[in-house]
């Protein structure tokens, strides 16, 4: 039905995989938000956050495909792959319960990527380089947004500083995953180096925690997974829903 | 007197009324009636194209979708706040919007059932909006007639986007094809009944030509629309759902039979096959999101105007 | 993908479809509630009544299967088809919102399967009058619990009397869609003219109602078209999550 | 003093105690802590197979997993009302395990990633379960060990209703062979667990045994239970994930690599991958039933008992 994932692959496929689905199921929970969001700039607001990471993924799936060499095409690996094929965070496959649940999400994924993608754009890969340098400034504008709306909630009303709170608890445990060890290939160079993202990324998001006037969650469980396409049960559902009219019409172009 | 001297020197020189200018309470009356029901059109209608968003069938198609939806919700907001200079606040109209007071277009509540209705209702009723809205820019208050130049644009591509979703089916597999047939035969009607009712039985359109709020009658646009259609039909290789549609050549333009208009009453009077569904989706966001907008607006007494986004 | 539905084919078969559907989306939404019903004896009731409806829905598509020929069980009738070849009424397939519009769909097509199965029992079809005659039996349990349920909930609380003349206000209209007319084909026997099991059912329910406390809504408003394959937005999700394993791999069996 | 005498008495005749006989309190509170986490075992176990009833891709197989997710709520009735029998309410015990100070079986806590997940928790939890519960049919209880000859027999059924679904599974597509192993690879080790702590670690296990309410050791039983899956996983044709398995004719049994106990330990301590999702999933259902159970009461209070259902 797909054609079988080869492990034995280039590296920087693989890599690039990653980054693409990260960005790819980011954007169909963060599209989720449509016709649902508190205000009607917000509607704006989150479809242009949906929007630039989209374009990411298909800029990453893309070049994954061509890396592959085995003719699939953004489409193909977007829906033809099953779930254990995919190779995301689990933190962006959480489902955004409340509106402080995906604040939470964006706050702690967006600020992640922009250190990634910064990094990335001066990797020796010129095309990875490009796509990130363009990604970098997409995700400032994204982690611009989750902090103004961290601190209005955090600092808000009781209740919302109860519900970002709650957010920021349950969705905490998920971040370990994004620095997870391994160094990335050498085509995407040493910025990219996600265990030494870890510390920049923990002093900008505890300084906006703080300012929030939200506690910074203990450190202790760290579900993990995704990276070897283990997922949360959350996700097989938004693959069927994602996947179902092209998997329902197999060979047909759209 | 000096003020409605001014008024009507105005809109007989066809020129364009500002917020500021005097104007008759009929003609504000009309126009916040009419500047509303688009706002909410736009909004509401993000409704059934965001059903496909989540299920989009390639990367590239869900990206145009999901900006089409945004800039319906950027038209609403511009909407609004154009309504706003005629005196009346977003809150209000959306407790009207929500207490069912004021009305949308009706094809919002129509469904849509398979993907190919997300192009058919781009192709048909983002079309006959264009159609519509064209003629609207010459409407002679000015902030809205500014806002449909900006917004015709942005119509006039989805239009075109729609088309193209459409054509990609009309070359596709017969599943596609026959996708493709039943969309348009589900959208045809209700796009011809946004012109709304026929000229005679229209209420507000007298008036509203008068004072060039309207520029054209209703009917004079849902013939221009058909005869922009069925060309365009023929490239996608559908039939348009009426046995008596045909080209009268001593008219120089298409005949065709005119929607069921009591259908389009009873659709706007509420029971249309989404009505109560669409309402009640825009009043749950509407109300999920209370908390949210009460943190934003006790986060900015606190700390100032300044430091909201 | 699917071979395609046949308008001209034997009566019967679309007549027997159509139960066939009812059952089975019935079933889905029943199903639905398995953990998440508001006491554990509601969890047993409820998957009972999943089961029986699944059950008839089984029996009803294995016999269209038979009657049309073309070499299609239950599941590919049940996974294989489009949204627009389902032939179910649209009251199955809305949202089970909260436990109130569980109940009242419970109720309304209960009673109308309860009716309906009773007449078709004597059909002159052996086939369809044996599985009728055992279904008659089963939804005689489902109408009853409703009626139970109806009773607690409508002359419960203020809460629950509220949320319960809400739902029966929302499910109302498309009862008129279970009693459209068209009669049924000759083998299924003159029991079970739709139009002829209005009167009945508008009695059973409305005592029901009254006896409950809660209003019987105004008819008006009609929603149609699914027996002619057009249905809710819902439905074409619920398809999406049914159908996803089974098209995601085209021929194997399960 | 008397009923001390009679308890000792009927425990060393291996008879059974019943609810109005003296019991120590000891006794008592580890009957209630075991049974209750039974019960709250079969309640949590329905989620992660009713994740997979909605997905379910054939008719049969749905009505199969709906029936063992409907078995398990009727397990888990029947169990509080055992604890019942022991002097505490259902009521008490939910709010214990919503509260998490009392606690399921640790692989309720992993997730099912695939359709071969339902058959391979059915197949291994539910084989690992009749181990255990065959053991504790002789237990000293009462009710408990009538409950469970019940339960076990039932616990069967599922345990062959998993074994054939994987063995479809196994002679089917290449992905579906994947799919196979993959969930033996991940349930293998949780079930495994299931027989709780090594005996050298074990905390309860000694006074359990000697109160007869436990009958054999959780070693004892891992290895019982290793010795019935390796016949059935060669008829599978999978390979159980731990290289050090193979047969040891000394002792008549297999060696197998133990279970992880620092991971058990996690687990047992809310640190699974699903712990709070699940905790979460159980709250949400009971907070959002409240008002129908208060409609329920208020209804039985107006009309009396008698017209509760």
């Amino acid at each position: 039905m797909t054609a079988p994932m080869t492990t034995t692959g280039p590296d920087l496929r693989d890599y690039v995989l990653r980054l693409g689905d990260d960005a790819l199921v980011a954007a169909q929970r963060v599209a989720g938000w449509c016709t649902r969001a508190p205000q009607f700039e917000e509607d704006v607001a989150l479809a242009n956050i949906a929007l630039d990471l989209l374009g990411q993924a298909r800029a990453l799936l893309t070049y994954a495909g061509e890396l592959e060499g085995l003719g699939r095409d953004e489409d193909a690996l977007a829906f033809g792959r099953d779930e254990h094929e995919f190779r995301n965070v689990q933190l962006v496959e959480l489902p955004d319960d409340d509106f402080a649940t995906a604040i939470a999400k964006m706050l702690f994924f967006g600020v992640y990527q922009r250190l990634l993608y910064t990094g990335l754009s001066r990797a020796a890969d010129p095309t990875l380089a490009g796509i990130a340098a363009k990604a970098a400034k997409e995700t400032a504008y994204h982690v611009d947004h989750a902090v103004s709306w961290t601190l209005r909630l955090g600092d808000g009303t009781a209740e919302s500083h109860r519900r970002m709170q709650a957010a920021v608890d349950h969705v905490w445990p998920y971040t370990h995953e994004l620095f997870e060890p391994g160094p990335p290939p050498a085509a995407a160079g040493p910025g990219a180096d996600p265990a030494a993202l870890r510390g920049p990324w923990c002093r900008e998001v505890e300084q906006v925690l703080a300012e929030a006037t939200l506690r910074r969650p203990e450190d202790g469980w760290a579900p993990t997974g995704g990276r070897s396409g283990v997922h949360t049960e959350a996700f097989g559902h938004l693959l069927a829903e994602m996947q179902y009219v092209y998997r329902a019409h197999p060979g047909a172009r759209w | 007197e000096e003020g409605a001297a001014r008024f009507e020197a105005l809109i007989a020189a066809d020129g364009k009324i500002e917020p500021r200018d005097w104007m008759p309470d009929g003609y504000r009356r009309s126009l916040i009636r009419q500047i509303a029901q688009h706002a909410h059109s736009e909004i509401m209608g993000m409704q059934p194209e965001t059903n496909w968003i989540s299920r989009a069938p390639s990367l590239a198609r869900k990206a145009i979708l999901i900006a089409k939806v945004q800039d319906e919700a950027g038209h609403g907001l511009y909407l609004y706040s154009v309504a706003e200079s005629l005196g009346v606040s977003r809150e209000w109209m959306l407790d009207e919007l929500h207490a069912g007071r004021q009305k949308y277009l009706s094809f919002i509540n129509y469904p849509t059932l398979t993907w190919a209705d997300v192009g058919a209702l781009a192709w048909l009723t983002d079309g006959a909006a264009v159609v519509n809205q064209v003629s609207l820019c010459r409407t002679s208050y000015g902030p809205y007639a500014r806002a449909l130049v900006r917004i015709c644009k942005e119509e006039s591509f989805h239009h075109r986007q729609g088309f193209d979703l459409l054509y990609a089916l009309s070359r596709g597999t017969p599943e596609q094809r026959a996708m493709l047939q039943a969309a348009v035969d589900r959208w045809w009607y209700p796009a011809l009944a946004m012109f709304g009712p026929p000229d005679h039985m229209s209420t507000h359109s007298a008036q509203s030509l008068a004072w060039r709020i309207k520029r054209a009658t209703n009917d004079e646009l849902r013939q221009r629309f058909v005869d922009i259609c069925v060309p365009q039909a023929r490239v996608l290789g559908v039939t348009l759902p009426d046995p008596a549609l045909r080209w009268n050549a001593e008219r120089g333009h298409h005949d065709f039979t005119p929607p069921d208009f009591e259908e389009l009453k009873r659709v706007v009077a509420g029971n249309g096959p989404c009505n109560r569904q669409r309402l009640a989706h825009r009043r749950r966001a509407h109300e999920d999101g209370a908390w949210v907008r009460e943190a934003a607006a006790a986060y900015a007494a606190k700390h100032g105007e300044s430091r909201e986004a």
